[in-house]
């Protein structure tokens, strides 16, 4: 067992307080309609900031669904910066520029894991180190997607850790209904690979189980499935209202069991951390993410942005449907311009 | 089983309110009728449109499934098989590609590969359509993809009366229909809705707006916006007829031939992007059956030839009234 | 554990050696050119009919994949009869009559499985009798419908009996490049179900896993998979040269297994076998299959049959191309007619 | 990195042979290249078109997938990112369905939802198409929808000689491609094939017959039969034009145009459904760019509006000669 030390467990902590702290940030602007929807990250701290501590930042690979990138903190500004600019709806938020190795969001649910089996096998192919770490909920277990892509990644021993949020629900949908099976991680005997079940809301745990997993992966020794269970504490999307179908003693249960919280306490106990470090921390999360705001609002773009970045070169049609839209934007033509 | 409304008046809906109501009644006119999708039950729904049916209907008839789009498309050709009548919802029309296999490979076929033993009494609902800031794969318009899917109806209404009209036919109906419901419209579109059994007839059109000097030609949301620009330019003395679709499969050929044919000049607009949309297939048809009626050519107004694109992009990306109106003036100055 | 009877067991070997022969002239036919591509079923008849010899044929469903047809005969003699009518490339091969409860030929690998699932919800829902049994093959086991199927099965208790025929091969792709799992019942696991592993050579084990699974789907206690280990003894198809993959010494340790000269030796054993019975079987066979080669042969097809049952009624489109057809064939047009 | 053939003459090869040929070529060119689908590397593929690349390049090029086409296809998206250049197989194009989120959803869009982080440098090649008496799903034209999918070229060559040179520019270009092969042209099709490099750019059409008269444009194993016809009624003294269009996507608009301005008359074949088929995006086309020239509406010859039958009716089913013909001889007569 790798347990983190206690100068990592502190840096997984302010990632995890940055990480809720920009949430719930974020979720405000939404409220006041300065970004699209959100997805708030409460309860998915620990789980995410530890297994990604447990990368090499410069090797490993993380493909995430869409809850997780307030959480990547680790590689680097970069994350939070497009981010900003993905939630106001800039183009360019999904361009996580080179050569940090995160890929923007995922919206189709369980598409992305068969990318990360993909790099990985690509990492596998090229002898290069590193692994792909894939993010994905309860609730895209379901996909075809998720049990292809772990059954070729079983078949090709590639370097891939499968990490499956359980946060209990996918929208209004329990895990009970998503599933009759005992635990998540019993998928991964349908693949002929290890399937670990992990308290998500213990960051050394995650961590724990992330950094075997890895080793395993480098080790030629393939891929792993790891269930992280949690509990989503807040709302599916700033669309959604689960009052209609959270029972409230469900809530209240894993409220107690807050995976900030207890980490906090963890290291109150052990000096680690006060109501100084929490405010400093809190502080410093929000200048970035309202400097990172700032920035997305005052990104440029182009008036024929919309079409750029589709194919490598216009064909004769974008190149026609390029002059029309230049056309309809000039000033003359009473357009959007 | 009796109708469970028998008004016989109106009521002002919102799109969604109709399409709720109608599920409703549906439900409780046939008891094999049941729905089932992705949070459809305990939520009602993402947008709400399956709201109460599972307190009225119980989790029998109305059913949350695993997030699994292949498995609820595929699920209903066994339902129809066993008798059922399937009302399947995919929560967004661009997750419909994860089903694809089933819808068009499946569903569709059914009745064909079976040369008639079995009846695909399959209605799968889908939201669809931009200017509501979604995220990736939430607006896409795909149904110029399935409109090449021999089997498959395309329904699209463009208004809440038709919205239970059409909805109500489609459940009917004894083959699968796809039936989409643009985002815009749930809340941005309302209207007097007849109380009571409604039953519009699949493929056919409708004239939303009478006029002489030129159709415009679309379907679901672009309607509403073609009546405007239809109305903006009755101000300044043209004629516009709008011609809504409805269904763009089956296409009511002789509408749009008899339109176009009364008016020499047709745009025809759809949210899709250009290349292999929808519009492509209604000019055509315009060139096989009135090609010597047209005075200009047919002009078409779409999305441009890329992915639906993010927020800050998408109004540049939809159709709007604007460049309806351009076109309009393009196809009447042509010639 | 439920045995078939001395009789039931001579009546599964009556149908597996129908099968095989009826496979062999199917074989043949197509080597001259009379019918389309032919999968043969050498190998697969212990499973098939041992397993559809457990059902109830008034309310029990059998939805195949493309390998089973000549196995169904249990079913009746009209499931032969379209299926000559399908290899004929006729239309009508696809409709199975009312009210036989076999789904014809499914090609889209793992498509069936779906279907299966509904059929078994419509018959809960209805709260009839009856369970939907389900073949598909090791290859259609990657596909992600096998997966949502069965997570649905399981997730909703539906009376379906999932029949997974492991002849090791898919077409040449043997099972270890299909999944890392030591066996495919282990996927069962992922969802929530038993998973069953059945000598598929072994018409008296296989029926008895059936006869479980059915027993468990009526009492309303859900899925089974069964996992029927046999092996390919023949090529993929007609289209197929399984020497370029097969290695000969795995095929000749199969030969050896082979299910019919195993329940043959056994029932020889028991005096209920002889080589009057085989002949007779066999002549049986291959009038059956010749005489329905030649109804089929001579089945109407109407002038424009090929616009018939695509949809309920003619659409504005299919009545135009309706009569184009029709003019295009008339004698005048010089057309196909 | 060398190329493997450097002849400078000629070969005359069946498409089957230039493709396999063209795959060993580039393989041996760029060692990025990866080969995967299902039965592509032990048995050279179910047609042999990946033959002896195995052999060759080993068991780390050249991989046996499992029958999954929607990993097959997101695959080569994370391989694509790691620095690869994948070439996979869906082994018909029918299956292409069971990807079809994976195709149009993710492979099309890699490039602009990363907003050219990402580099696509994707081929997917699949069979397709008619006249070989394939079960259910092996033949269907399916071109029409993917050409709706913005961000993904759709290359379908004629020729031995195009198949090499175009298979060869897919490999190397920058954006997704899929590239369609017509089961009936791989033993079928056959012809002379520059050896060593050759490249045929994506996007321009070639004149497979002069004319002058009317113009049929058509794209893959089409292209044969209009040849034919265009042969054949050159005897009656026609002049038939045949324009191969080589890739759908991207459209040689220009060539279209040139053809139908020159002639003034058209036909468009396609193998698909007529509705909504890539002729109706052709037929739309020719309306915007050379409306004023034409001298009668454009004929469509597809295939019907049901899914691909069985084996007794596709010969009905698939445009032949003789309908090409009809359609020819029908345009020019009208006025
Ligand atoms: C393929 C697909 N189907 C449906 C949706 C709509 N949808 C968005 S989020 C969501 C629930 C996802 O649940 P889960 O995977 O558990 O992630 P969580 O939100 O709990 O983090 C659904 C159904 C989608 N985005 N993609
Ligand atoms: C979705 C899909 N993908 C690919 C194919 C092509 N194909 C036909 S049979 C076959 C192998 C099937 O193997 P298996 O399921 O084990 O059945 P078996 O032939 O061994 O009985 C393949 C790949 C297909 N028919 N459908
Ligand atoms: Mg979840
Ligand atoms: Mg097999």
């Amino acid at each position: 067992m790798t347990i983190p030390s206690d100068a990592q467990l502190r840096e997984i902590l302010v990632d995890m307080v940055m990480a809720r702290t920009q949430s719930s940030r974020l979720w405000n602007l939404q409220r006041q309609g300065q970004v699209g929807t959100v997805a708030p990250i409460d309860g998915h701290e620990a789980t995410i900031v530890a297994a990604t501590h447990a990368l090499d930042t410069d090797h490993d690979w993380v493909i995430p669904q869409y809850r997780e990138p307030l959480a990547l903190r680790r590689y680097g500004p970069e994350i939070l910066e497009r981010f900003m600019l993905y939630s106001l709806g800039h183009p360019a938020g999904g361009h996580i520029p080179d050569p940090i190795r995160v890929l923007p969001n995922q919206i189709s649910l369980g598409t992305q894991i068969p990318h990360a089996v993909g790099i990985a096998w690509g990492m596998a192919l090229r002898s290069e180190p590193g692994v792909a770490l894939v993010f994905f909920g309860d609730g895209s277990s379901s996909e075809g997607d998720f049990y292809e892509a772990g059954n070729l990644a079983g078949v090709l021993n590639a370097p891939v850790v499968m990490v499956c949020v359980n946060n209990q629900w996918a929208i209004s949908t329990p895990v009970h209904l998503q599933t009759a099976a005992d635990s998540l991680a019993d998928k991964a005997a349908g693949f002929g690979i290890p399937g670990v079940k992990v308290d998500g809301n213990d960051a050394a745990a995650v961590y724990d189980a992330v950094d075997e997993a890895r080793k395993r992966a480098l080790a030629g020794r393939g891929p792993t499935l790891i269930e992280a269970v949690i509990y989503r504490l807040g709302a599916h999307t700033t669309a959604d209202d689960p009052t209609r179908y959270v029972p409230p003693e469900d809530l209240e249960a894993a409220q107690r069991n807050d995976p900030v919280l207890r980490l906090v306490s963890q290291l109150r106990d052990l000096d680690l951390w006060d109501d100084a470090a929490q405010e400093k921390t809190e502080a410093e999360a929000l200048k970035l993410i309202d400097r990172a705001v700032e920035a997305a609002r005052s990104a440029p773009l182009a008036a024929d942005a919309l079409l750029d970045h589709c194919l490598s070169a216009d064909s004769q049609r974008l190149a026609r449907q390029r002059s029309q839209l230049l056309d309809a934007r000039s000033p003359e033509a009473g357009g959007h311009g | 089983m009796a109708d469970t409304f028998n008004g016989g008046g109106v009521s002002d809906l919102t799109m969604l309110q109709a399409i709720n109501e109608t599920l409703h009644a549906e439900m409780a006119r046939d008891d094999r009728v049941v729905v089932l999708g992705e949070d459809v039950a305990r939520n009602g729904g993402v947008f709400r449109a399956t709201e109460g049916l599972y307190e009225k209907f119980g989790e029998h008839r109305v059913v949350d499934t695993p997030i699994s789009e292949a498995v609820i498309a595929g699920a209903t050709v066994g339902l129809a098989i066993a008798g059922l009548v399937p009302v399947a919802e995919i929560q967004f029309l661009g997750f419909s590609y994860q089903a694809m296999h089933q819808l068009a490979g499946q569903v569709a076929r059914l009745r064909y590969r079976t040369q008639g033993r079995y009846e695909p009494s399959i209605t799968i609902r889908a939201p669809f359509g931009g200017g509501v800031r979604t995220p990736e794969l939430h607006s896409d318009s795909l149904e110029g993809q399935f409109a090449n899917v021999a089997g498959l109806k395309v329904v699209m209404p463009a208004t809440a009366s038709d919205a239970k009209g059409l909805l109500a036919s489609s459940i009917r109906d004894p083959d699968p229909v796809l039936f989409l419901e643009p985002l815009r419209g749930y809340r941005g579109i309302r209207g007097e809705v007849p109380d009571g059994d409604h039953l519009v007839p699949l493929g056919v059109a409708r004239t939303a707006r009478d006029g002489d000097d030129i159709v415009i030609i679309t379907w679901s949301y672009q309607v509403e916006l073609a009546c405007r620009a239809a109305d903006s330019l009755r101000s300044e003395g043209l004629s516009v007829r709008v011609l809504d679709l409805r269904s763009i499969v089956p296409l009511d050929i002789e509408a749009v031939a008899e339109a176009v044919s009364h008016c020499g000049r047709a745009v025809v607009v759809q949210e899709s992007c250009e290349t292999g949309g929808f519009a492509s297939e209604v000019v055509a048809t315009i060139n096989d059956e009135c090609f010597w009626s047209l005075e200009a050519p047919v002009a078409r107004v779409s999305g441009y030839d890329v992915p639906y694109p993010v927020g800050m992009l998408e109004d540049l990306y939809v159709p709007d009234e604007s460049r309806i109106i351009a076109a309009v003036r393009r196809t009447l100055e042509s010639d």
